[in-house]
């Protein structure tokens, strides 16, 4: 908990504005975070002091460039507990990350017939590369599938498993609905069976503590502009040697050893992974984004976060004909809602005049709400900056929307 | 007041078929200077998408849809005297509110009058942002598409005039 | 020509600093260009004001996300003349684009026994990635060679062109050499055969005036970096017809129209090829960038560079014992050389010292270096806030170099 | 001066048997410390790197090839009468008068001398840079080699001794 949140919350220049002439309430979080002031200063003195192209060169510039470049993996390397530096690859975000581990595990691990099993609570970023390589490959998806709480089915999960399976990948965190899957049960049991995992953690990292070795995860992935950095800029993790076995995805500069016209050999870890001039002032902010996080205490972050949730919940199923599908024992940070006989566009625009920004939408999660057989809900997810003040506009924006709109 | 202007958008209707759409925009830019907040505004709205059935449900077709990424927005046209005819509807209300506007603006009028507008008024009422490319509720198709209805009928209309 | 080049040299803070107790002469532009601080600023009043994640959202800051985004598309359009908006897609890099066009193109449109025409002339980029394409697919990857003035030896172009060949790739400028390649008299060639062009223009854009329906290549690349944009931000353009015609390479979010678990259908151009959450601040930032060249002029800059260029140029040749490997017609911007016998990087660090950063190695353009038999070269390249005084200082910097490593 | 520091730096040679590699590192600072720009210290490197030769051809094989990004630098060792003995060559000429201090400190030292051991003169010199894991020159790679070869003796001789 925070002694004085209002420190916080004036991190964030954005925060303190007005739209459509009403206070703003950020209600949008788990799209995009806001960047605290820390973040935008290291940006511009990183472009304003030491921007140059890193590695490879001799020059200052480009010597103090590249070491802070390798300091910011370091900084997420700690941030996650990684065992190695070198299994931190930067990448352009999470989608990039899963996409990358889809390819490269597709070319070498997947034959005809072979399985990926996902889950039906699973952002499309962790649904469709799957789907296209398991197509190019001849390859199977499954899916662990949702019950009517918004939760896991994992009674399904050990038929689910079986000697095809190559890999299973979820999310740690369902944007949609802020369930937190119980990835902890998914790792031992596909580990019972050799089958690596891939964490989708875009909507954990910001919210709980990660540790990669005590998960035990063969991959991890997320976004920095979901955890208070910079767009353009995400990180894949994964275990030495699932990194040391797959090939390359993307090729180019900077990922290779000797190039010739006929045949090219490698670079080491991380560089295999990072083809081209990587986005390496978005890395920086990204690890001063992480160190404002080790400042503040993802516990304390939490347990704000934890309580503000709770309030939320309570004000909301106070509501009459309000329909929640954030329903799961363990969740955080996002809820999905829709008033029955409302439009999910219409409530977020009425919400959007009186200063809240709340997503509408299937929020990239077409499958879970297909399952509920809705065309979108009204999201509303929190941040570390978020305040009750925030989530009294809110409820009182939704009353004033549900009583248009009924 | 929603009374009161309800009746008047009524009259404003009747009277259409003699009103230019510069006249009838200019009507429209006119109800909504009354009211100084988005609440009322948008209360505004919401009643004339409840008030005036706006398609058959027959025309409620797959090929009558025009998918926005959020809203569905079906839009049915035809061709009468001279004169399109358009009926649409949306499952989003506010969006079926602003289509009623829409058509207000639009329908019983000759091929190129629709082709040729320019529909200031969703700017100056402050709705421009719902006509944005951006805003993926079906509405800027579905101007698209009226106005690509208009171009077929009145190419039609030439090359039997000839 | 600038009346005041002072005034632009002021825009990039940058510049005005002393390392290693010397005033920077920042040479090193080939492998990225340094920012002007109005777009910097641009990006800061972005995350300060606007940052919201865009597409699909009803909210305000959403919505001007949104808009500021697709008028960054619009920029570009109009700078390198696109005919239209939706042929500009957004991606990380110049690397990024052509891994896309590569493996795309590879999945429907190359066949066994295919070849893929590059050139002995290009950054490892616009080799590797058609290298493995050609790997995967069992196509042939063949190349346009170069002659020892450091030109493309267009004499055997009829040769290479074949009715095998599915694609020509060219860079338009070379970063190791600065040759300006004939890519007009290329494109022309490859379509009387029907064969599609990619030009990589990561090397010319930022000095040469580009228009694609001129040019009429089919694809054209670059990266935002290097014309004095922020990291993690790039450009593909590809001929509507095109991009149509090929699959998608990434997917995930907003890239997709419907998802199920069994089956996804695509969106529009161009949606089809931005998957996941862009880096929509990175593009803001290129665009300001692209703004800002158009204020103050590309003919303004291609004289000034020229005449920098005729400089340098002239002052290298003055110095006794050097090799110069940058001898074609037609070039501009970057200078390849070295003392025959002194290592590059020796130079480099002497450079270093004397407060001028070029780079050493092998720019990664490996075939050129094994071309000329050597294991790298120095490489000084100069952009529109170079002047004398810079090159005055690499000249003398380089005579007290080779003086005391001779 | 170039000459004197060069005779000095021959007699720190000479004395290296009795010399820890504390001293020794201590020795060559204060060397570098009579320099007051980067062009005397450079020159004073590549003086070193001329004058002695650092490895025999014979050894220059690809086996002892440590592949840096730009320059190449071979690393020779061997193992006798209990200390390590280390020959290198570059074929860069401000990386080959780096080596000639770090061999001038390591070599002809006990193993576990050598895998304890903590050079802190690069740094203290200023030439910290060239033994950062972002500078690939082949030296910090050099180092690791170097400590990897003591410690593989170390381990050869506690297993002979048991
Ligand atoms: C000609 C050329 N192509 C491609 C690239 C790769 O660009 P990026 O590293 O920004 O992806 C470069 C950059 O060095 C280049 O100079
Ligand atoms: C769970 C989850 N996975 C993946 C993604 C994709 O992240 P990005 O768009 O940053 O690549 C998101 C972001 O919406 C997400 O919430």
């Amino acid at each position: 908990m925070f002694d004085d949140h209002n420190k916080i919350r004036n991190e964030f220049p954005i925060l303190h504005q007005q739209v459509h002439g009403t206070p703003l309430a950020y209600l949008d979080n788990a799209a995009t975070t806001q960047k605290p002031q820390c973040v935008l200063d290291e940006v511009i003195n990183w472009y304003t002091r030491c921007n140059s192209n890193i590695h490879r060169a001799v020059h200052y510039l480009s010597q103090q460039a590249t070491e802070k470049y390798e300091h910011a993996r370091r900084t997420i390397q700690q941030f996650i507990n990684a065992q190695h530096t070198h299994e931190i690859v930067f990448t352009h975000g999470t989608t990039e990350a899963i996409n990358t581990i889809a390819f490269s595990l597709g070319e070498t691990e997947i034959q005809a017939g072979d399985e990926i099993l996902v889950s039906q609570i699973e952002h499309h970023a962790n649904i469709v590369p799957w789907q296209l390589m398991a197509e190019r490959k001849n390859a199977r998806l499954k899916y662990i599938p949702l019950t009517t709480r918004g939760e896991l089915d994992l009674t399904v999960l050990d038929d689910l498993l079986t000697k095809k399976t190559k890999i299973v990948a979820i999310n740690h965190v369902s944007n949609a609905l802020g369930t937190i899957n119980p990835i902890r049960e998914i790792i031992q049991k596909a580990h019972q069976q050799n089958i690596p995992v891939l964490i989708d953690a875009a909507q954990s990292v910001q919210h709980l503590p990660i540790d990669v070795q005590e998960l035990d995860c063969e991959f991890l992935v997320f976004s920095g502009h979901k955890i208070y950095g910079p767009t353009g800029i995400g990180v894949m993790y994964g275990k030495e040697s699932w990194l040391d076995r797959l090939p390359p995805y993307q090729s180019g500069g900077d990922m290779v050893d000797v190039v010739t016209m006929e045949k090219t050999t490698f670079n080491e870890l991380p560089l295999k992974f990072e083809a081209g001039t990587t986005n390496y002032i978005g890395a920086v902010g990204l690890s001063r984004a992480v160190e404002y996080l080790n400042e503040i205490g993802l516990q304390n972050i939490q347990s704000h976060e934890s309580r503000l949730y709770k309030y939320t919940m309570a004000k909301l199923r106070e509501l009459e004909n309000i329909e929640i599908y954030s329903n799961a024992t363990e969740s955080t940070a996002a809820i999905s809602f829709n008033f029955p006989n409302a439009h999910p566009s219409d409530v977020g625009m009425i919400l959007d005049k009186l200063g809240v920004a709340v997503r509408t939408g299937t929020h990239c999660t077409q499958p879970i709400m297909q399952y509920f057989n809705i065309s979108g809900s009204v999201r509303a997810s929190i941040a570390v900056y978020n305040n009750t003040d925030d989530i009294d506009q809110f409820i009182d924006a939704l009353n004033r929307a549900g009583f248009m709109l009924q | 007041m929603h009374q009161k202007l309800y009746i008047y958008q009524l009259q404003g209707k009747e009277n259409n078929q003699v009103k230019t759409i510069e006249e009838v925009q200019q009507e429209i830019i006119e109800e909504f200077s009354i009211f100084d907040n988005w609440m009322d505004r948008y209360n505004y709205i919401i009643d004339i998408s409840k008030d005036l059935p706006l398609i058959d449900d027959k025309y409620k077709t797959k090929e009558n849809l025009i998918n926005g990424c959020q809203s569905k927005v079906w839009l049915h046209a035809h061709y009468n005297n001279g004169k399109m005819q358009y009926e649409a509807d949306s499952d989003a209300i506010i969006t079926k509110g602003i289509i009623s506007l829409l058509i207000r603006v639009l329908s019983n009028r000759k091929p190129d009058e629709i082709m040729n507008s320019d529909l200031y008024f969703i700017d100056q009422i402050g709705l421009k942002e719902n006509l944005s490319p951006t805003r993926s509720n079906g509405l800027l198709a579905m101007v698209k598409q009226m106005k690509l209805y208009a171009i077929a009928y009145n190419a039609r209309e030439k090359q039997a005039s000839n």
